[in-house]
C-alpha cells in the first residue's frame, strides 16, 4: 500500500471583521492556501475560549491558528489585546507541557491582507508538516 | 504452606508473569506506591498500602461499555469488548481483599455486571498480610484480621523469606506454577508473625473504634440527626474519599461524541457530587449536607440493611489520609454513633 | 513551632466572641491524631476551649469558606488569617465573592506548616503523636523512643518557598508584622522551563497521568469559586467526570490553571490536597511567572481592586509569538 | 430481564410521535424487525436514549395487554427529552428494560374498587394501568379517575378518556383544569381539593402519580377522608442510570427506586427518609 502524503490539517479561528474577510480576499485573488486550513468564524479572536484551542487538538488538528484584526484595528474596540494577553499564557503553557510551539499561532490579518493571509497559512501549514502529525494533544478516541 | 527467600522473589515475579499480566505496588516517582505492571527491574514496594485502591482491576475509573455508529436515522450497537486475559494481582492487603467481596455483592448480584464479572474471573488475588500498620488503620473494627488476609493465596513477607498458602483452586494452581522456585514449610515462622501483628492491633490509636450503632434498620435512627450538619459543615464537595475508597462503586454512563461515533462509557461518580442526582426537574439533595449524609449513610446503615449486616468500609485508612479537610469516616461513626449508644 | 500560641488565639476568639464583635469563630478543629485539622465554625468559648487546634499543621486556607459562610452567620465571623491566605482573602475581595462586613479577620504570624507526608517519610509510619514544641517530637507504634526532627525540614514545599510574611489584610494583627521574601518559588519552574520539550512532556505526562479527577485541587482552590464549574456544567461539553486518558488530564489541568491565571494568589492549597501528590503549583506558578515576565511584576491579593493582569491590556504588550524568545532571554 | 447484558441495549424504532399537549408527546416505539421489545407490567419502566445525548428513564405508558407496541408519553423537560421531542417517525433509539416493580395489579388491586388521581404528565404511568384494568374488566370493582391539569389543551390522552374511558361501564371520570377558560365546562380548581370535593368512599384503593407537590396534599386529603396509608400507592422518580440498582444514584435509604420500586405504598414510603 502506497503510504498517503501527510497533510496536516490545520483550523483557523477567524474574525468576522478582518481576517475571515482576508480569507474571503484569499479566494478571490485566487491565492493558493492548503486545503486543509478548516476556517472556523468567530465574531472577534478574542470570542477564541483557550478550551476552543485545546477542543481542536482533541478533535484531530495538528496546528491551530487564531486571527484577528490587527492590534488598534477590533471592531469591539480592544478585544484583541486581550486575545493577545491570553493566547501569550496559553502558548506559553502549552510549551511547558512539552507541546510543540510551533503548532499554535496568532496573526493579525485585515480585510485587505488577502495575500498575508494565504502567505501566513502556507508558512503555518509548512510548518506543521515538518512536525507531523500532533501526538501529544491527541484523543485516540477520536482518531479511530 | 510453601515458601521462597525474599531474595528470590524477583524470580517468582518472573514465572507467574509468564502466564499472566502481574501487577504489585511498585513505588511511584513521589514515594507512594502504585499498582504497577510488573516487568524486570521492577521492586515490590514497602509501603503498607497503595493510594489508590485495587478496585481499578475489576472495575476500573473509565471503561467503554460499547459504541454507537449514526446514519441517519438510524443507529447501530456495537460491542466493543476484547477478550479479558488472565492477570495476577500480587501483594493486596487484607483491607482490600475483603473490599472485593463489597463490590462481588454489588455487581455479581442479579442482574450480573457482565464487565465486572468478566474481570473477576480473570484475576487472581496474592494477598499478604501486613506488618506494619498505621495509625489510620481500623480495618479490625469490620472484623478484619490483617494477619490473615483471603485472597486465592495469602502470603507473608518477613525480613528474609515470602511464605504462601493458597486458599482457592486458582491459588492452588498459581502456586503450583511456582512450585519449582518454592519448598514446604512449617507454619512456625508465621504463626510467629500473626502473633506480633495480633499485639500491634491492640496499641492501634483507632482500635476503640465501633460499628456497634450501625447496621441495618438504623436510616431513621441517624437520618435527621443534628449531628450531620456538624460533620459536614466543611465538606468541599470533591470526591477524594470516594475514589481512594475501595468499596464506593457509584458510577455513571456518559456517551462521548468522537465525530466519527458514539463511545458510550463507565466511570466512577461520587454522591458527594453536586450534580449526582441533578436530574431535568430538580435535585433531591441540594446541599453538601445531605451529600455527605448520604455516603456515610450508606456505608454504615443501608448497605449493611440489603446485605446481611456486612458494612461497607474495611478500614483501610485512605480517606482518613487523604481528605483535603481532615473529615472521614471515623469522625462521622464517633459522633453519630457515640451520641446514639 | 510556631510563635504565637494556641492559647493566645482562644484568648483573642473568646473575648471577641464576649464583646459581641463576632458571633462564631472560623478556626482548626483537632481531630483523630496531631497532624489531621478541620476546618470548623466555632460557636462559643466552651467549644473552643475544648476543640480548637493551632499548631504546625494548620494549613488549611480558610479564605474561600468565607464565600459560603460570612452569608449565613448571624453576627460577624471571626477569621484566622496567616500571611498567605490574606492575600486570597483579598482576591476574593476583589471579585466581590463575600461581604467584608459580615467579616472581623485577624492575622496571625506563621513559621510555616508541616508536611506530614515529610514526617511519615523519616520518622515511619503509626505516628501515635506529635509534639509540636521548640521542635517535632514524634512518636511511633514502632519507634520505642520519639524521633525529634527539626519543623524546618519537614515543611510544606509552599512554606519552604514562602513569598510572604507580610499580611495584607486584617482587622486586627496578632503578633509581628512581616515582610514581603524574596523566594525562590519560580525555581522549579525556570527548571522545567530549561529542559527540552521532550523531557517536559514526559515529565507532566508521568505527573498528570496519576490525576485521579476527585477535583480536591479545584474545590480547595480560594480563586475556583464559580457557582456552577464549567467541568460540571453537561452543556458545556466539556464535562468529564474521569480522566478517561491523557487529553482528558491535560485538558482538566491545563484549563483550570489557566482559569485562575492571574487570580491565583500563589497559596498552594492545589497541591497540599491532591491525594495523588501532583506538583499542581507547578502549573499556577509558570503563569504568574509568565505574567510577571510579560505584563510586570504582579501578586495577585497583593491589594483589594486590583486588575487582573489577563482581563487587561496595554497596547503595546508583546505578541504572543514573542513569548518564547522572551522566557528565553530572562531565563 | 430481556437482554443478557444489562447496560446494553437494543435499537428500538419510533414508528408514531403523537402530539398529545404543547409540551407531552407520545411516542410509540417497536424493535428493528417490528415487534414489541419486551413484555412488561403495568408500571414498570424502560431505558431510552440517544447516543451522544444520553439516556433516561421514561414510565411505560401502554398496557402490558398491548402486545405490538410500546408507548412512551414524555414532557419535554431536559436534554434527552427535547431531542426526542424533534424526532421523527422512523427514527431509531435504543431501548432496555424493563425495570422496576410493577403496581400490584393481579393480587392486591384484584377486587378491589380502583381509585387513580393524576395531575399533569403522571397521567403517563397510570395510564398503562387503567388500560390494563379496563382490559380485565370484571377482575376489579368500580374506577374511579380522577385527572387534572393546568389548562385542557394539558390534558393528557384527553380524547381517550373521553371517548373510551368514560363511556365505559363502571369507570368515571372526573376531570379539573387549574383555571377557568372559556371551552371548558369542567370542573376548575387543583387536584387535591377535587378529591376532598368528590368525597370518596374508603372502601377503595388509591393510585397516586403527579409532581411532588400534588402527591403530598392529595395523600393528605385522602387521609382526610378516611383512607389508610396502606391504601395509597405511588410511584417515584429519581435520576437512574444505570436501572439495575448498581450505580447508586437513586438510593434512598436502603431501597433503589429503579430496582425496589419505582412502585411503593404509602406506609412504606413513610420508612423512606424524605430524600426524594
Amino acid at each position: 500500500m502506497q503510504m498517503k502524503e501527510y497533510k496536516p490539517l490545520i483550523v483557523a479561528f477567524c474574525c468576522n471583521w478582518c481576517s475571515y474577510a482576508g480569507a474571503d480576499l484569499a479566494g478571490n485573488n485566487r491565492l493558493n492556501y492548503p486545503a486543509d486550513v478548516k476556517i472556523i468564524r468567530v465574531p472577534c479572536s478574542c470570542r477564541v475560549n483557550p478550551m476552543f484551542v485545546l477542543r481542536a487538538f482533541q478533535r484531530g488538528a495538528d496546528g491551530v491558528i487564531i486571527c484577528g484584526c490587527h492590534p488598534g484595528d477590533c471592531h469591539y474596540t480592544s478585544g484583541n489585546y486581550y486575545t493577545r494577553r491570553r493566547m501569550a499564557a496559553l502558548f506559553s503553557m502549552l510549551d511547558y507541557l512539552g507541546i510543540e510551539k510551533e503548532r499554535t499561532r496568532v496573526e493579525w490579518v485585515s480585510a485587505a491582507e488577502g495575500a498575508k493571509f494565504a502567505a501566513t497559512m502556507n508558512d503555518f501549514a509548512e510548518k506543521v508538516a515538518a512536525l507531523g502529525e500532533n501526538k501529544r494533544l491527541e484523543d485516540l478516541r477520536c482518531k479511530q | 504452606m510453601r515458601k521462597c527467600s525474599l531474595n528470590s522473589i524477583n524470580s517468582v515475579f518472573a514465572e507467574i508473569a509468564k502466564a499472566a499480566t502481574l501487577y504489585l505496588p511498585v513505588d511511584g516517582k513521589d514515594g507512594s506506591a502504585v499498582y504497577t505492571k510488573w516487568e524486570e527491574g521492577k521492586v515490590w514496594s514497602n509501603a503498607l498500602n497503595t493510594v489508590r485502591s485495587p478496585k481499578d482491576f475489576f472495575f476500573p475509573q473509565t471503561e467503554n461499555l460499547m459504541a454507537f455508529k449514526t446514519a441517519g436515522k438510524n443507529i447501530e450497537i456495537i460491542d466493543t469488548r476484547s477478550e479479558s486475559e488472565d492477570f495476577v494481582i500480587f501483594g493486596v492487603r487484607a483491607c482490600d481483599v475483603k473490599s472485593f467481596e463489597i463490590l462481588d455483592r454489588v455487581f455479581l448480584s442479579e442482574p450480573v455486571d457482565t464487565f465486572y464479572a468478566a474481570r473477576r474471573a480473570h484475576g487472581v488475588i496474592v494477598s499478604v498480610a501486613c506488618t506494619k500498620p498505621s495509625e489510620t488503620c481500623f480495618c479490625g473494627t469490620f472484623g478484619i484480621n490483617p494477619a490473615e488476609p483471603a485472597g486465592d493465596i495469602s502470603a507473608w513477607k518477613t525480613e528474609t523469606e515470602v511464605f504462601f498458602r493458597a486458599n482457592t483452586e486458582k491459588g492452588v494452581a498459581l502456586l503450583s506454577k511456582i512450585e519449582g522456585l518454592t519448598e514446604e514449610c512449617t507454619d512456625e515462622a508465621v504463626d510467629a508473625q500473626k502473633e506480633k501483628i495480633s499485639a500491634i492491633m491492640k496499641k492501634l490509636p483507632l482500635k476503640d473504634v465501633t460499628t456497634d450503632a450501625f447496621g441495618g434498620g438504623k436510616t431513621m435512627d441517624y437520618f435527621n440527626s443534628p449531628a450531620w450538619d456538624e460533620l459536614s459543615q466543611s465538606c468541599l464537595g470533591c470526591g477524594t474519599c470516594t475514589f481512594v475508597c475501595p468499596t464506593c462503586q457509584c458510577y455513571d454512563i456518559k456517551d462521548f461524541n468522537t465525530g466519527k461515533g458514539v463511545i458510550r462509557y463507565r466511570c466512577w461518580d461520587s454522591c458527594m457530587y453536586s450534580e449526582f442526582t441533578r436530574m431535568a426537574h430538580g435535585n433531591n439533595r441540594l446541599s453538601q449536607k445531605e451529600r455527605f449524609r448520604q455516603r456515610f449513610m450508606h456505608k454504615l446503615v443501608y448497605y449493611p440493611e440489603n446485605n446481611d449486616g456486612l458494612f461497607s468500609c474495611v478500614g483501610c485508612g485512605r480517606c482518613l489520609a487523604k481528605c483535603p479537610i481532615s473529615m472521614n469516616i471515623v469522625k462521622v461513626m464517633k459522633k453519630i454513633g457515640g451520641e446514639n449508644k | 513551632m510556631q510563635t504565637i500560641t494556641r492559647d493566645q488565639l482562644i484568648e483573642k476568639a473568646v473575648s471577641l466572641l464576649a464583646d459581641g464583635t463576632v458571633s462564631c469563630v472560623l478556626g482548626w478543629q483537632k481531630g483523630e491524631f496531631d497532624y489531621d485539622v478541620t476546618p470548623v465554625l466555632f460557636k462559643n468559648a466552651d467549644e473552643l476551649k475544648a476543640n480548637f487546634v493551632w499548631n504546625d499543621f494548620c494549613g488549611a486556607n480558610f479564605s474561600k469558606y468565607l464565600v459560603t459562610k460570612a452569608e449565613k452567620a448571624t453576627g460577624k465571623v471571626l477569621v484566622f488569617l496567616k500571611p498567605c491566605d490574606t492575600y486570597s482573602f483579598n482576591q476574593l475581595l476583589t471579585e466581590h465573592r463575600f461581604n467584608r462586613e459580615k467579616v472581623y479577620a485577624v492575622g496571625i504570624p506563621c513559621e510555616g506548616m508541616v508536611d506530614v507526608a515529610k514526617v511519615k517519610a523519616i520518622c515511619g509510619d503509626g505516628i501515635v503523636s506529635i509534639d509540636c514544641g521548640e521542635k517535632l517530637s514524634v512518636t511511633t507504634l514502632y519507634g520505642d523512643e520519639p524521633t525529634v526532627i527539626d519543623a524546618k525540614d519537614v515543611l510544606a514545599e509552599r512554606c519552604i518557598n514562602c513569598k510572604s510574611k507580610k499580611h495584607v489584610a486584617y482587622d486586627e494583627l496578632l503578633g509581628e508584622e512581616g515582610e514581603v521574601i524574596a523566594s525562590d518559588r519560580f525555581d522549579e519552574v525556570a527548571k522545567l522551563e530549561a529542559m527540552t520539550p521532550d523531557e517536559r512532556f514526559a515529565f507532566w505526562q508521568g505527573e498528570l497521568s496519576r490525576c485521579i479527577r476527585c477535583n480536591a485541587c479545584r474545590d480547595a482552590c480560594p480563586a475556583c469559586t464559580c457557582e456552577k464549574c464549567v467541568f460540571d456544567n453537561p452543556k458545556s461539553g466539556v464535562e468529564n467526570k474521569s480522566p478517561a486518558n491523557s487529553f482528558e488530564e491535560k485538558m482538566f489541568h491545563i484549563i483550570r490553571a489557566f482559569h485562575v491565571a492571574g487570580r491565583c494568589t500563589d497559596c498552594g492549597e492545589c497541591s497540599r490536597v491532591c491525594p495523588q501528590n501532583i506538583p499542581l503549583h507547578l502549573l499556577n506558578r509558570k503563569f504568574i511567572k509568565d505574567i510577571n515576565c510579560f505584563y510586570g511584576e504582579y501578586q495577585a491579593g497583593a491589594e483589594v481592586g486590583s486588575r487582573a493582569p489577563l482581563v487587561d491590556y496595554t497596547t503595546d504588550d508583546l505578541e504572543p509569538g514573542e513569548v518564547f524568545d522572551r522566557r528565553d532571554n530572562n531565563a | 430481564m430481556n437482554n443478557v447484558e444489562t447496560l446494553i441495549p437494543a435499537v428500538g424504532v419510533i414508528t408514531d410521535v403523537r402530539i398529545d399537549t404543547p409540551d407531552i408527546k407520545t411516542f410509540r416505539v417497536v424493535t428493528t424487525d417490528g415487534k414489541k421489545a419486551f413484555d412488561h407490567r403495568p408500571g414498570q419502566c424502560a431505558m431510552l436514549s440517544i447516543p451522544g445525548v444520553g439516556e433516561a428513564m421514561f414510565s411505560i405508558t401502554s398496557s402490558p395487554t398491548n402486545t405490538e407496541y410500546m408507548e412512551f408519553s414524555i414532557k419535554k423537560c431536559g436534554c434527552v427529552t427535547e431531542w426526542l421531542h424533534q424526532a421523527e417517525v422512523g427514527q431509531q433509539i435504543t431501548i432496555r428494560g424493563p425495570y422496576g416493580n410493577p403496581f400490584p395489579v393481579d393480587d392486591v388491586f384484584v377486587g378491589k374498587n380502583l381509585l387513580f388521581i393524576a395531575g399533569g404528565v403522571g397521567l403517563a404511568p397510570l395510564r398503562s394501568v387503567i388500560n390494563y384494568c379496563r382490559h380485565y374488566r370484571d377482575r376489579y370493582g368500580d374506577i374511579d379517575i380522577v385527572y387534572g391539569s393546568r389548562s385542557k389543551a394539558d390534558l393528557l390522552d384527553y380524547k381517550e378518556i373521553i371517548d373510551e374511558w368514560a363511556t365505559d361501564a363502571g369507570v368515571n371520570v372526573h376531570l379539573t383544569i387549574d383555571n377557568a377558560q372559556p371551552d371548558w365546562d369542567g370542573h376548575v380548581g387543583f387536584v387535591p381539593n377535587y378529591v376532598k370535593e368528590l368525597g370518596f368512599d374508603t372502601n377503595k384503593t388509591a393510585i397516586l402519580c403527579g409532581p411532588p407537590i400534588m402527591i403530598k396534599f392529595t395523600l393528605e386529603g385522602l387521609i382526610s377522608l378516611g383512607f389508610d396509608k396502606t391504601q395509597v400507592y405511588t410511584t417515584l422518580e429519581l435520576r437512574m442510570k444505570c436501572g439495575v440498582g448498581k450505580c447508586g444514584r437513586c438510593n434512598v435509604g436502603a431501597k433503589y427506586v429503579c430496582k425496589d420500586g419505582p412502585v411503593f405504598r404509602c406506609d412504606e414510603l413513610e420508612e423512606l427518609p424524605n430524600e426524594y
